[in-house]
């Protein structure tokens, strides 16, 4: 091959192409390479020495959930057709991930009750910066109104993305667990260009939609923006139907591994007169030259390799195969799948809301109606009895002031359910959690 | 032989299969049907009302699909048959470094310990995970050459943002409102789009004859307004700047960051490094350089490393290693004078993009690192001296220079001219030879450009047959340009209609919006 | 539309990809290349006479493949694409039972616990395995109406040869010495080839006018040499033969065993079952009934269960429980007068494929294996009808009956006088509709036998589908059989030279012998 | 549908062709389905409660081992289009499987060095069973003779089949570990069908095949069968070269998974002569009608479809699939790296046997070559010695008096080693195994 180039070696190509200067001189301070058998070795050994939910009974949620993906996803999200390929710019040969991107566009269209919806984005919080980015480049106000009930990722995420794009973040705080109507309505003025909440809210209270979007639309106009938990989408109102125009939302429930949080797919869909100012990659449906149907990637010109400087956003890789998982997930649920899903998850939220709080030292931290995940508000020190159930092998939940800083959370706990968590689940939690908060009293009585 | 049968009679044979009516998921199944089994019932039942009002309820459930679990592995795994993949055939796909993914990969990223992992799981139980993450930190900043790593953005688009808001931050925290952005027009448009949306302004830079950045331009242009430098090296023409120290003096000179976009770095890992370079901020493609598969579109995971006096800026959460070597989360929240830029996604990053990113550190080791880069190099040249020696440089010539690094740029404007074929129609014949093209219409400063990189995983054979898949091309325009014009003609569907795609958008099942 | 380009030169370019050369991995790579990395040496070296005399040692390497592992990837996964599956078509293979595959069980199967686990583990610590083979024995014991199970067969006709093996110890044991096996002419290859194997004689029994046993030859040929009937039932014509009573009574009172080939399982889950019937010995087929997934030609697993007078010839180890429920397995050695066949085979069975039935019998339970063979029973009988209602019955009969169980044989004789197509065109015509045929030319007393087995799993929409495709071919071959004569066209090869391949077989690369 | 087929339920499809009497009038006794996620949930408690070579440093091998199967396999048998397709009765749609078999073929006769092979019967004990089959079927003599090294499973299958097919095994004893030459030529007369003996024999021990095989041939000609453990065969002579005539072997060495026994595959190669009465599916070369090249199944009159009781096996329903794992895995060793391979087990092979040596209560059980396995005999009771091992987290091989159940084996440990087992791994288990061997010592003093 050297002589074909007509070089005498390797080096040489380096050497007529790169200064001497910024060449390394000396082979990179990192270990040998390693055979198949022991790099699995050593990723094994790590492995093990994390505690994943396979080995604890864990009601960790907060963003992400430990729903149980079925087989057929990994087996689709491995075949090489769908894992190797590249984003389809030759539509002909990738007619395959082109039609995915749509169906998953239609899904997300029909869970969010919005019209339109692009092919993925990076994940949750980003889409709601994004979501965001978008108000601004719609109305150019400089205002964003957020409601505490936010994801505190989601919340942080916007402000590290505000502030380069250039907008204030305004926080409404909460009301009895939900979005306090009179501040939010309030907080809104001619300069807000977005108004933004979370459905169900970091505490797992469900928000009413209709309201917030409507007293947001009154005060001002400006865009209604809901990061939104897709798994709930089969019983709660959709969005669409509630006056918001942008959902966003994270999509790991949605058939995708926890990962250690990542990757996943966020989505993103939104009212048709927004279309064209929507980030990231959309398929759309079209004829080839012998009439025959196909997709292909469309729109491309609110994109960065098109537009550069003024496309709507700088997204390029995105999480098709996520989305993937996502879609097939759902074509898997099936329509009455999600709602019986929706329905189960709530009654034995509900249950173990009941339950947990009939404990002593445990009440519910709002009254407001939760779907799969709630707030409690334990006496105690959290991390001392979170610390005590997790000797017992439970994971009790979130710790809420670590998860959003506020002072005013101090005492929560978050507890998340999925369809893996039975009855015996929450009644093993019931014990656990009981017995931490007896022991805890009890030391601090001593302590005392 | 074959009977007798007339051509046509057999071309309408051939035909069928291909008509099969290409139906979406939504178009297929019957009402009822499922594959999901929900779980019983195991909680007493309580009134529907008390538990979700009726007004925050849903009146019609949203219309999912409905088949049966043979049926939806059908769908897709026919659906799957319709793409094209890297390990069916080449993918020389310019600036995205398509190179193998070993299985291994997979297999460890699946491993319960790892992908069952909840983000929010205590520290003290995810030791290997943190663990891992801070190997994977060191070596990605012992290759960049720049020791403080942040893995948590998600794309190399989502670095780039990082490393445009670290820029602000840290000219903000001097008392600079600087607001231009310098990036040469053989830039990737990530490059300015993230630039406008990090709130600045995009100062085009003029590419020199050699491919490489206009010195006088830049100097020019480089003036205290002046916040960074964007550059890609080696750059999307696969020419590394020779000037590259003297663009870093007048870069820094002038109290502006310099920004790497390391799409590249597949061209010069272990070899040469942006921090000896002068640059102040590196991203990484983990899905280019570092093999998590690409996915058809992600994910993707686009860690940064940066200089000393970046290092402060940083995104949050980081990692720390304790006393007794156990790793935790500083959120660097309350922490007095923390100057974080913040959070630019929930949890900590791609994790699963990690584990296969460091799995493949790890098979490589130092050498094999290098090793990668310089076969990556030597069969960017060998292919471009075997399209040389098959003529093909005629009509398609080199852009730029007469060697290249990992990837290299050659221009359509001859061959349209002389054959009659654009670069798009030579790309849409190639699929009928079984390759995936090159990059097309990239950079935009090379006239019908055609960008191809074929990575360190390809063998001789290979190039040797993508040469003369090329060469083969040529010739037939030569005679009958009419069938490049009108390829492809072997894949499922033909040349598509984006015109009318993009005119009335049909972007989800059954609904016509725009 | 599509330019104008003429029909020959777009066939042309169809076909170039076809047209890609057929090369095997030894033909591919080149000398030291490889994907395996050998561990380094980590032991004191030793003169390798010491350790391996030269004369015991090979002079040459095999002449293995030498290839990257991408390309080792790509090789495999492109031949993959040259072949048909069940994921991706329908697939009415006759007394295949080519149901859906779950892929939860290929999950299942590989778990460490399961995949990693040595089969001489010590029982102690292969407890979970030895209850899931416990709990699996159960279960088909009660689904065969026979209590005593052995799992141990490879597949069904390796549990024929346990069959006919215990039949000859029960016998043998009896002091006496049957030599004669009855078997249908409808039966399996297997069956008699089985009885030859195991040292015994096939008498051939006839089929009466509705497709089941004659029941004057069978008492013709019931006689004191009789060892065994061997029986399918649903048979190999889709029939439940409606003798199955006084068949058991002729057999038994001649005092021979009734076998019951489990093949056609799938018609009569917890419907009917065969120790009710009167058979003593079962064979199950894991891989047809229990979606053991096919794999190409296995792997399969053929477990047997039997009556009380068999059991104690059972094959060895076998499984049994202590008195705290711990789990053992059980040799025979030493057990003075155990009367055991002996082995059938190395450890305890296909342990995989026992994971993957028994993954399958928890997620169907009771009735969900009753609904999986009434509606195998539903869809074969609804093709029937839906056959009969496009008029393909006229030229494809029903072979016997008007209703069928789980199956049904269809005659093409009509079709070969009438349209000059034979059911081998047939079928290569199905090839171009996309289209699995069903099983040809079985069973043998059917002229040219179509053999269609849709099996539960699939859809109306398919089995309508599959019922127009052949009302089309047939249509089609009233105008033209010259296009089914030909057939198939748009598969990667057309008919091949078997003729030349046994006369002169190539069966290895590069090599002819014969 | 019931309404197309006229009839008024389902129920009637069976009430008009099942005789009442024989109709399961009850639901089976068996429990009811599960959704999926509890079908996992349960196989992964019963997975759990196996320790596996995952959890455990295991030295058993004795037929299956421990390697390390590489990642691309699993992808590769996990794809539909290997995994989900029956025997390739409809060749032009089956030429991905067929040329595997094609392929798996032609390494097989590679490794053996023999002429034919077919594409893979069910594993390995039977097809020792069935080579002794075709001998029977070639010759029509009346004995078998078998060395005491061959696998006591392969020797106890033989005389199952046997009895069957009507021949009378004879046993010839092993000295200092290798078959006794000259009770092995006696062994054999003029009604000898069949010589067996197995390389590496149960014992680890290299035979001298080729004298074992011309003594044999120079005895009475009878067929000289080898049963080889395929890993070995980059160093080892070629059973072809040393005169075998019919070389069988259990191929789980090559790629396959542990599954606790199965499934896996033997091969099966032989002489020329031999290929027309062979047992299972062959896959030939041929063109197609446009003289493409392409492969079939092949000389299809010996099997039982065609031939039915006048078929040279019974046999069926195979193993591709395992196969395929097979093929790809010898592919994927390379023709150096099997070698390599087998150099590597050979010195570590022959560092363990030293090292263990060296333990007071260990001596080698004999003096021949060992590849990758090999017998120690132990002072003391080998079953309590063991449960001290596994106790301490390693598993230092088998029970040879278990496993042949011959009363001389009493003290016999048989221990392999894979390239998964380091040195490092050799020197724990010298120390577990010599602290177990010093403890029942002090045991056994102690009751004395
Ligand atoms: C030169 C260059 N820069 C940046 C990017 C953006 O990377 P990503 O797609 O990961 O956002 C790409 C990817 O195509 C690229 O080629
Ligand atoms: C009726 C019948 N009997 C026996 C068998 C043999 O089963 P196996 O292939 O598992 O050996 C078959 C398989 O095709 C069959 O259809």
């Amino acid at each position: 091959m050297l002589a074909a180039i007509g070089v005498g070696s390797v080096q040489e190509l380096f050497d007529r192409q790169v200064p001497a200067p910024v060449r390394l001189g000396r082979p990179l301070d990192l270990p040998p390479g390693m055979a198949e058998q022991d790099v699995y070795e050593h990723l094994r050994e790590l492995a093990a020495r994390n505690v994943s939910a396979e080995e604890q009974l864990s009601f960790l949620g907060a963003g992400m959930y430990d729903h149980y993906v079925p087989s057929l996803i990994d087996m689709l999200m491995e075949r090489s057709e769908f894992l190797t390929p590249y984003t389809p710019y030759q539509p002909e040969i990738s007619q395959g991930g082109l039609q995915v991107m749509f169906e998953y566009q239609t899904a997300i269209c029909e869970l969010t009750g919005l019209p339109v919806a692009n092919a993925s984005v990076y994940e949750g919080a980003s889409a709601v910066a994004s979501a965001a980015y978008l108000a601004k480049l719609h109305n150019g106000r400089r205002r964003i109104v957020v409601s505490a009930g936010l994801h505190p990722h989601s919340l942080q995420t916007l402000r590290t993305y505000a502030h380069g794009f250039g907008a204030e973040v305004v926080e409404v705080p909460l009301k009895d667990g939900r979005t306090d109507l009179d501040a939010w309505v309030a907080a809104i003025d001619d300069d807000t260009s977005a108004a933004i909440f979370a459905q169900p809210n970091v505490y797992g209270a469900v928000e009413d939609a209709r309201a917030l979007s409507a007293g947001a639309k009154d005060a001002a106009e400006p865009v209604v923006i809901a990061q939104v938990d897709p798994i709930t989408l089969g019983i709660l109102a959709a969005p669409g139907e509630c006056g918001v125009d942008v959902a966003v939302g994270e999509g790991q429930a949605l058939g995708n591994r926890l990962d250690y949080g990542g990757p996943s797919f966020g989505f993103f869909a939104a009212r048709e007169q927004y279309l064209r100012r929507m980030p990231g990659r959309i398929a759309g449906e079209t004829r080839d030259i012998d009439g025959r149907r196909g997709f292909v990637l469309t729109l491309q010109t609110r994109e960065q390799h098109i537009r550069r400087e003024k496309a709507t956003s700088n997204i390029c890789t995105a999480q098709a195969l996520n989305a993937l998982g996502g879609v097939v997930y759902l074509a898997w649920l099936g329509r009455q799948g999600l709602v019986e899903l929706g329905e189960l998850l709530l009654a034995r939220t509900h249950y173990a809301r009941e339950t947990l709080s009939t404990l002593e030292g445990a009440q519910p931290l709002h009254s407001q109606a939760v779907i799969r995940e709630f707030a409690l508000r334990l006496d105690g020190d959290v991390p001392a009895i979170r610390r005590r159930c997790i000797a017992q092998g439970v994971n009790p939940g979130v710790d809420l002031q670590a998860l959003t800083g506020r002072e005013q959370d101090r005492g929560g706990l978050l507890v998340a359910l999925t369809e893996r968590r039975t009855r015996a689940d929450v009644d093993r939690l019931v014990d656990v959690l009981g017995a931490a908060l007896a022991a805890e009293r009890h030391t601090e009585a001593v302590a005392v | 032989m074959s009977a007798p049968l007339s051509e046509s009679v057999v071309d309408e044979q051939r035909s069928s299969l291909a008509d099969d009516p290409v139906l979406t998921v939504f178009e297929k199944g019957a009402p009822g049907r499922r594959a999901f089994q929900c779980p019983a019932l195991d909680v007493p039942a309580a009134d529907p009302e008390e538990l979700l009002p009726r007004e925050l309820r849903r009146a019609e459930a949203p219309r999912l699909p409905e088949l049966s679990e043979p049926e939806i592995v059908r769908h897709y795994v026919r659906l799957s048959k319709r793409n094209f993949d890297l390990d069916s055939g080449f993918y020389p796909l310019g600036s995205c470094t398509m190179k193998h993914n070993p299985r291994l990969h997979e297999r460890v990223a699946a491993l319960g310990g790892h992908a069952r992992l909840h983000p929010l799981q205590d520290p003290e139980q995810a030791q290997g995970a943190l663990e891992l993450m801070w190997n994977l930190q060191g070596a990605l900043g012992e290759i960049a050459g720049l020791p403080h790593v942040c893995l948590q953005p998600s794309a190399g688009s989502h670095g780039e943002l990082a490393g445009v808001l670290l820029t602000r931050a840290y000219h903000e925290d001097r008392g600079e409102q600087r607001h231009k952005v310098l990036a040469p027009d053989t830039s990737h448009g990530t490059n300015p789009a993230t630039v406008t949306m990090a709130g600045l302004d995009v100062v085009k830079l003029a590419t020199n004859p050699a491919g490489g950045v206009d010195l006088d331009d830049l100097r020019a242009k480089a003036d205290a307004d002046v916040a960074c430098l964007m550059l890609t090296n080696p750059n999307t023409l696969g020419v590394f700047d020779p000037n590259i120290e003297e663009i870093a003096r007048i870069v820094h000179d002038v109290g502006a960051t310099l920004y790497y976009d390391g799409a590249n770095l597949n061209a010069v890992m272990g070899l040469s490094r942006p921090g000896d370079m002068g640059f102040d901020i590196v991203h990484f493609n983990l899905h280019k350089s570092f093999t998590q598969p690409h996915g058809g579109g992600g994910p993707g995971s686009g860690p940064i490393a940066v200089s000393e006096r970046i290092a402060p800026y940083l995104p949050v959460p980081t990692i720390v290693r304790g006393e007794e070597g156990a790793f935790d989360l500083e959120y660097g929240r309350g922490r007095v004078g923390s100057k974080s830029i913040g959070r630019l996604r929930s949890f900590q990053g791609n994790y699963g993009c990690f584990v296969r990113a460091y799995a493949y550190i790890c098979s490589l080791g130092a050498d094999g690192l290098k090793d990668a880069s310089e076969t990556a190099v030597l069969n960017a040249n060998y292919l471009l001296a075997a399209l040389r020696e098959r003529g093909v440089l005629e009509q398609l010539p080199l852009a730029y220079g007469d060697l290249c690094m990992h990837e290299f740029v050659l221009s359509g404007g001859p061959m349209k001219r002389e054959l009659q074929i654009k670069t798009l129609d030579l790309a849409k014949r190639l699929l009928d030879f079984g390759y995936h093209p090159p990059t097309v219409y990239f950079p935009l400063l090379v006239e019908e450009a055609l960008m191809v990189e074929p990575t360190e995983t390809e063998t001789k054979e290979t190039l040797d047959g993508f040469a003369d898949a090329l060469a083969a091309i040529l010739r037939e325009a030569a005679e009958n340009p009419e069938i490049a014009r009108t390829a492809p003609h072997t894949t499922p569907v033909r040349r598509l209609d984006e015109v009318a795609a993009a005119k009335r958008p049909v972007i989800r099942q059954a609904l016509t919006v725009g």
